[in-house]
């Protein structure tokens, strides 16, 4: 047993999500990763149960552990009550802390991630609002939410939203001390270390391959190479 | 005049101790709860590994125990122990007491419409190797007579190895079963392509390999190592089965004709009733407690009581025999040493 | 058309209804024992040529019977041809004739 | 198919939901994309069934969507859930409702991990005291929006002016129902219905008049998949999901798609439209989509409220034909109106998908 195993296993979704893996494929089977990525959950779960270092270093530090979308399929299914994608969030949790995820080009996409809805979080009390939403990242968003992002007020007031005012309501402004209150949790358990360490971690990244903090956010965002799919079958 | 053993149950276990019973010169009781002899066995067509008809099997069993006191649509109402035995109350009003019970109370099979996801009394086409031994036995199920089967899919495992459908043993027989009917339907329909979805092939039996390598060789039955993980049904009405090809390591979906799953062996519910009237626990497998799970496990810390077949677990025909011929010398000897 | 940066992810999900089984059977006809393989690894375990090229008759079986011709040659094509798997192979087929067999079923498709 | 066995399934799955006296937190996504079903949620249940929802200004979000894009520790949005219930327990309240499917699967497994373990869950008492000087109850219930609305179907039906039926022909509307993934997958047991065959969303269409269709990929998530969706590079994977999905309901020409999760109806809708500009294909008739609604949109147009006040207007996937089905009249000039009728700019159109 070895030492990286050990950090995961403190992990409150390892000790939920991994029993013991009979290799079945019942979580893969369903898997909606698993059909569009290079990616089998059962192997991963496998990879972590032998417990070797070298091994579970080398998950850290690739794509693999990123195909997931968390839908928790797997879970369901699984005979033996393992959680395959709980497994991964625990996987992923470690590569961030170690900094493992700027190995992995869908690893380094925590960077956007982070500072889009962590910013969205402590600044307006939602992880993704209208005000952050650009048509231009989002051209799937389709015409007519292009329309209601450039008449924002018009159409939620129309619909009833309290849009960016006080009290209660959908959309509404949330109040300073509220956002404060978001901020201290932050502080507290781990949250606002946790955005410092990708900050860092990603900065070095982007140093290293040549770009300044925005190229690498915009590049990590939008790069995609074709590594990650499989249509052989 | 010897005396009085009651059997509960009139599966094979019970039937073979009630025969091996007589020979040894005593009139066994024998209490069977439904209205014919035999168990689950009377349901099947035909038993690995020569292809036996299950009915002859249970034919000849039948007429070598005529001799013992049989109550067929009889169950045990209550039992009270008494100084030098026990008094049993039986459902047709018969009062018995007797020194030696024979807890012959056999098993469940699981219900497959618990394992959702399959969709067994859900999906038109369905079933399981108990509706299959029933259509092979009287040609009449409309999921197969008159339909044009080109594929058909076995899944091993169904309610077995299962955590979370609260059987985590495995059913032992489960694997021969799906093999012999895939050769069995392949049979039947030559130009079908017959699948099975196992995790593990366990063949452990005499012959069971021979079976199995006769399925690759003859009947080109196609294994697929990945447990099916959904079923549902298209426009058609057809299957359609999800699961991971492990050994390619993807997933995998194949649409079927008709899906046999195998339904695997669980503890009688109502046995843990009768067996807790005996102080009989349950094992932490979910079956009858025996006394230890080396050399004494047709025997129980209950005085008088036994155990024979597949209340301790999911075995075989012949297993469940050889412990019912153990189970009636053990109750012989048990009874002389009282005397 | 709308440019969105990102196009439909193909599915790699193994399809069973459409696999083709001709390869399969051509070889199992003059190869009966391909069908007896069992998936156990020993021939994997034992190949020298797999550990540098991937090689293994496990797996060539397996690609053909999945209808993956494509894959299967490319995985022949490390064979040494040594026969340790034919030594080894608990079900007793002799892989070492039946990757010959494959190979001229290969260059006969080739003329 | 074989209804009954369905039926013996949801016995097994019944869920206990109180009637009244709710603390209602609302949902990131549900409110930006689709602001007039949490409106309607809460009008339908205070003014037409006369229920208590409680909303504090107060509250925020859960974290879900940070937390299962990986970007906060689970301690995190462990802290922020126990201040949503602290803010509850202030309030006097006992059943926590969410707008949000993600929402409902991260509380309800945040309860069960505590109940697990309860070490951790001191722990977050601790955090929250620190950061917030709050202290917190767990709620006795806990529902999702959707669940007390299968709850009051048939006092919704028994309201209704409009029913899911093809008002010409009388036959009924032709179904799907879609679940979000954290309703049940986890947890079976926490949903109407269960896990395999949820009832949640095919109680309502059955009340209200209409016919559900099984089709092969129902069970399939709508592809979000958090950082797939919110990452631009990871999109081909999100929208890969839906197309499956659709192509597996195609053959069943199904009428309407209903959702309980917010984010699914946005994808389920917008990827109609994706699709339609890669592939130059759709999936409703006469070169429309399919129409996909919050079920609180559906109950609002059951009940006879304005389409354009149920702000279907925000859906890429044109409702019109389905109202004309439906016997439902609209107005096709107020459609895109602002605020108090005010006449603003209408949104560009499509190239491929046929909208009005």
């Amino acid at each position: 047993m070895g030492k990286l195993y050990d950090e995961l296993s403190e992990d409150y979704r390892i000790k939920e999500g991994l029993k013991t893996c009979i290799n079945c494929g019942t979580c893969t089977a369903i898997c909606p990763a698993a059909e569009f990525y290079r990616y089998d959950p059962r192997k991963i779960v496998d990879t972590v149960q032998r417990k070797d270092d070298a091994e579970i270093e080398a998950l850290l530090k690739s794509d693999t552990i990123w195909y997931c979308g968390e839908c928790m399929s797997c879970v369901t299914r699984c005979p033996r009550k393992n959680g395959a994608g709980l497994v991964i969030m625990a996987l992923r949790n470690l590569s961030i802390k170690k900094g493992y995820f700027t190995e992995s080009e869908k690893g380094r996409q925590i960077y956007p991630l982070t500072k889009a809805l962590n910013g969205n979080v402590l600044n307006l009390g939602y992880c993704v609002h209208p005000l952050t939403f650009s048509y231009s990242d989002h051209p799937e968003s389709g015409p007519v939410f292009e329309w209601v992002l450039k008449n924002k007020e018009e159409v939620y007031g129309r619909l009833g939203a309290n849009y960016r005012k006080e009290g209660p309501g959908a959309l509404r402004r949330i109040p300073q001390e509220d956002l404060d209150e978001l901020k201290a949790i932050y502080d507290v358990t781990g949250g606002t270390e946790r955005l410092e360490l990708v900050e860092k971690y990603s900065h070095a990244k982007a140093e290293e391959m040549g770009m300044t903090d925005e190229e690498y956010l915009k590049y990590t965002f939008e790069y995609c190479s074709d590594k990650h799919f499989n249509n052989e079958g | 005049m010897k005396d009085n053993i009651v059997i509960v149950g009139g599966g094979i276990a019970g039937m073979e101790a009630a025969r091996q019973l007589l020979l040894l010169g005593y009139k066994p009781i024998l209490v069977e709860k439904s209205d014919h002899l035999g168990g689950h066995v009377a349901d099947w067509h035909c038993l690995f590994p020569d292809m036996t008809p299950a009915q002859q099997v249970v034919k000849d069993l039948t007429e070598q125990i005529k001799d013992a006191n049989i109550f067929l649509e009889t169950e045990v109402s209550f039992i009270n122990k008494m100084k030098m035995g026990y008094n049993v109350m039986f459902s047709n009003g018969v009062n018995v007491i007797c020194k030696a019970i024979l807890l012959a109370t056999g098993f469940d099979l699981f219900d497959a419409s618990k394992k959702e996801e399959y969709g067994y009394g859900i999906y038109d086409q369905v079933m399981t190797n108990k509706d299959l031994e029933h259509w092979f036995n009287t040609g009449d199920d409309k999921r197969i007579t008159g339909k044009d089967i080109k594929k058909i899919g076995f899944v091993h495992c169904v309610g077995s190895r299962d955590v979370k459908a609260g059987n985590q043993q495995c059913s032992k027989v489960c694997c021969i079963t799906a093999i012999k009917q895939a050769m069995e339907m392949k049979e039947r329909f030559p130009d079908a392509e017959v699948y099975c979805f196992y995790m593990d092939l366990r063949l452990f039996g005499k012959k069971y390999e021979d079976f199995y390598i006769k399925a690759q060789m003859e009947s080109g039955v196609h294994f697929i190592r990945g447990r099916v993980s959904e079923v549902s049904e298209n426009l058609q009405g057809q299957v359609i089965v999800k699961t991971e090809d492990t050994l390619s390591g993807k997933p995998a979906k194949i649409t079927l004709d008709l899906l046999v799953l195998m339904a695997g062996i669980v503890c009688n519910r109502e046995a843990v009733q009768t067996a807790s009237m005996v102080q009989v626990p349950i094992d932490s497998d979910g079956f009858l407690k025996s006394r230890d799970n080396i050399l004494n496990i047709i025997e129980t810390d209950s005085k008088g009581v036994f155990l024979a077949g597949t209340a301790t677990g999911a075995k075989t025909i012949p297993e469940t025999a050889a412990e019912a011929r153990a189970v009636a010398l053990a109750i012989h000897n048990y009874l002389v040493s009282q005397q | 058309m709308m440019e969105f940066g990102f196009s439909i992810s193909p599915s790699s999900t193994m399809n069973l209804d459409k696999v083709d089984f001709s390869l399969y059977e051509r070889l199992c006809e003059i190869e009966p024992d391909a069908k007896k393989c069992m998936a156990c690894g020993s021939c994997s375990a034992t190949c020298t040529a797999g550990q540098w090229t991937g090689m293994s008759v496990r797996k060539v079986l397996l690609d053909i019977q999945r209808g993956k011709e494509a894959e299967a040659a490319r995985l022949l094509k490390g064979c040494m041809l040594c026969g340790k798997c034919t030594m080894v192979c608990p079900r007793g087929i002799n892989t070492r004739h039946l990757i010959l067999s494959l190979c001229r079923i290969y260059g006969e498709d080739e003329k | 198919m074989i209804y009954q066995g369905k039926q013996k399934i949801w016995s097994d799955y019944q869920k206990e939901i109180p009637d009244n006296h709710w603390f209602y937190v609302r949902s990131c996504i549900r409110q930006s994309f689709f602001p007039a079903s949490e409106r309607y949620f809460m009008k339908i249940c205070r003014d037409l069934l006369g229920k208590d929802i409680y909303e504090t200004e107060h509250h925020t979000t859960c974290g879900g969507i940070a937390y299962h894009s990986d970007t906060i520790p689970q301690e995190t949005a462990m802290t922020i859930v126990a201040r949503q219930f602290a803010l509850m327990k202030e309030a006097g309240y006992k059943n926590l409702v969410t707008s949000c499917i993600t929402s409902f699967g991260n509380y309800t497994e945040i309860l069960e991990t505590w109940r697990e373990f309860p070490e951790l869950e001191a722990r977050i008492r601790e955090n929250l005291w620190k950061a917030c000087r709050r202290e917190f109850d767990k709620p006795e219930y806990l529902a999702h929006a959707s669940d007390l609305v299968y709850k009051f179907r048939h006092e919704i039906a028994s309201k209704a002016k409009y029913n899911l039926v093809d008002h010409m022909t009388g036959e009924p509307l032709r179904v799907v129902e879609h679940i979000g993934c954290h309703y049940s997958k986890m947890f079976p047991h926490k949903g109407v219905g269960g896990a395999e065959y949820p009832c949640v969303l095919s109680g309502m269409v059955d009340s209200w008049g209409g016919q559900v269709i099984d089709y092969p990929e129902r069970r399939h998530c709508c592809g979000f998949g958090f950082r797939q969706y919110l990452v631009k590079a990871n999109r081909g994977y999100s929208i890969a999901n839906t197309h499956k999905k659709f192509e597996s309901m195609e053959p069943y020409h199904p009428d309407m798609i209903i959702t309980n999760c917010p984010g699914c109806p946005y994808f389920l809708d917008r990827w109609q439209y994706v699709i339609s500009e890669m592939e130059g294909k759709t999936y409703g008739r006469n070169g429309y989509g399919i129409p996909v609604f919050t079920y609180e949109e559906v109950a609002g147009l059951v009940l006879g409220f304005d389409p354009w006040d149920l702000g279907l207007q925000l859906h890429q996937v044109a409702v019109e034909p389905l109202l004309e089905k439906m016997g439902i009249p609209y107005n096709p000039k107020t459609k895109y109106l602002g605020l108090n009728g005010k006449e603003i700019m209408k949104p560009g159109l499509p190239t491929v998908l046929k909208c009005c």
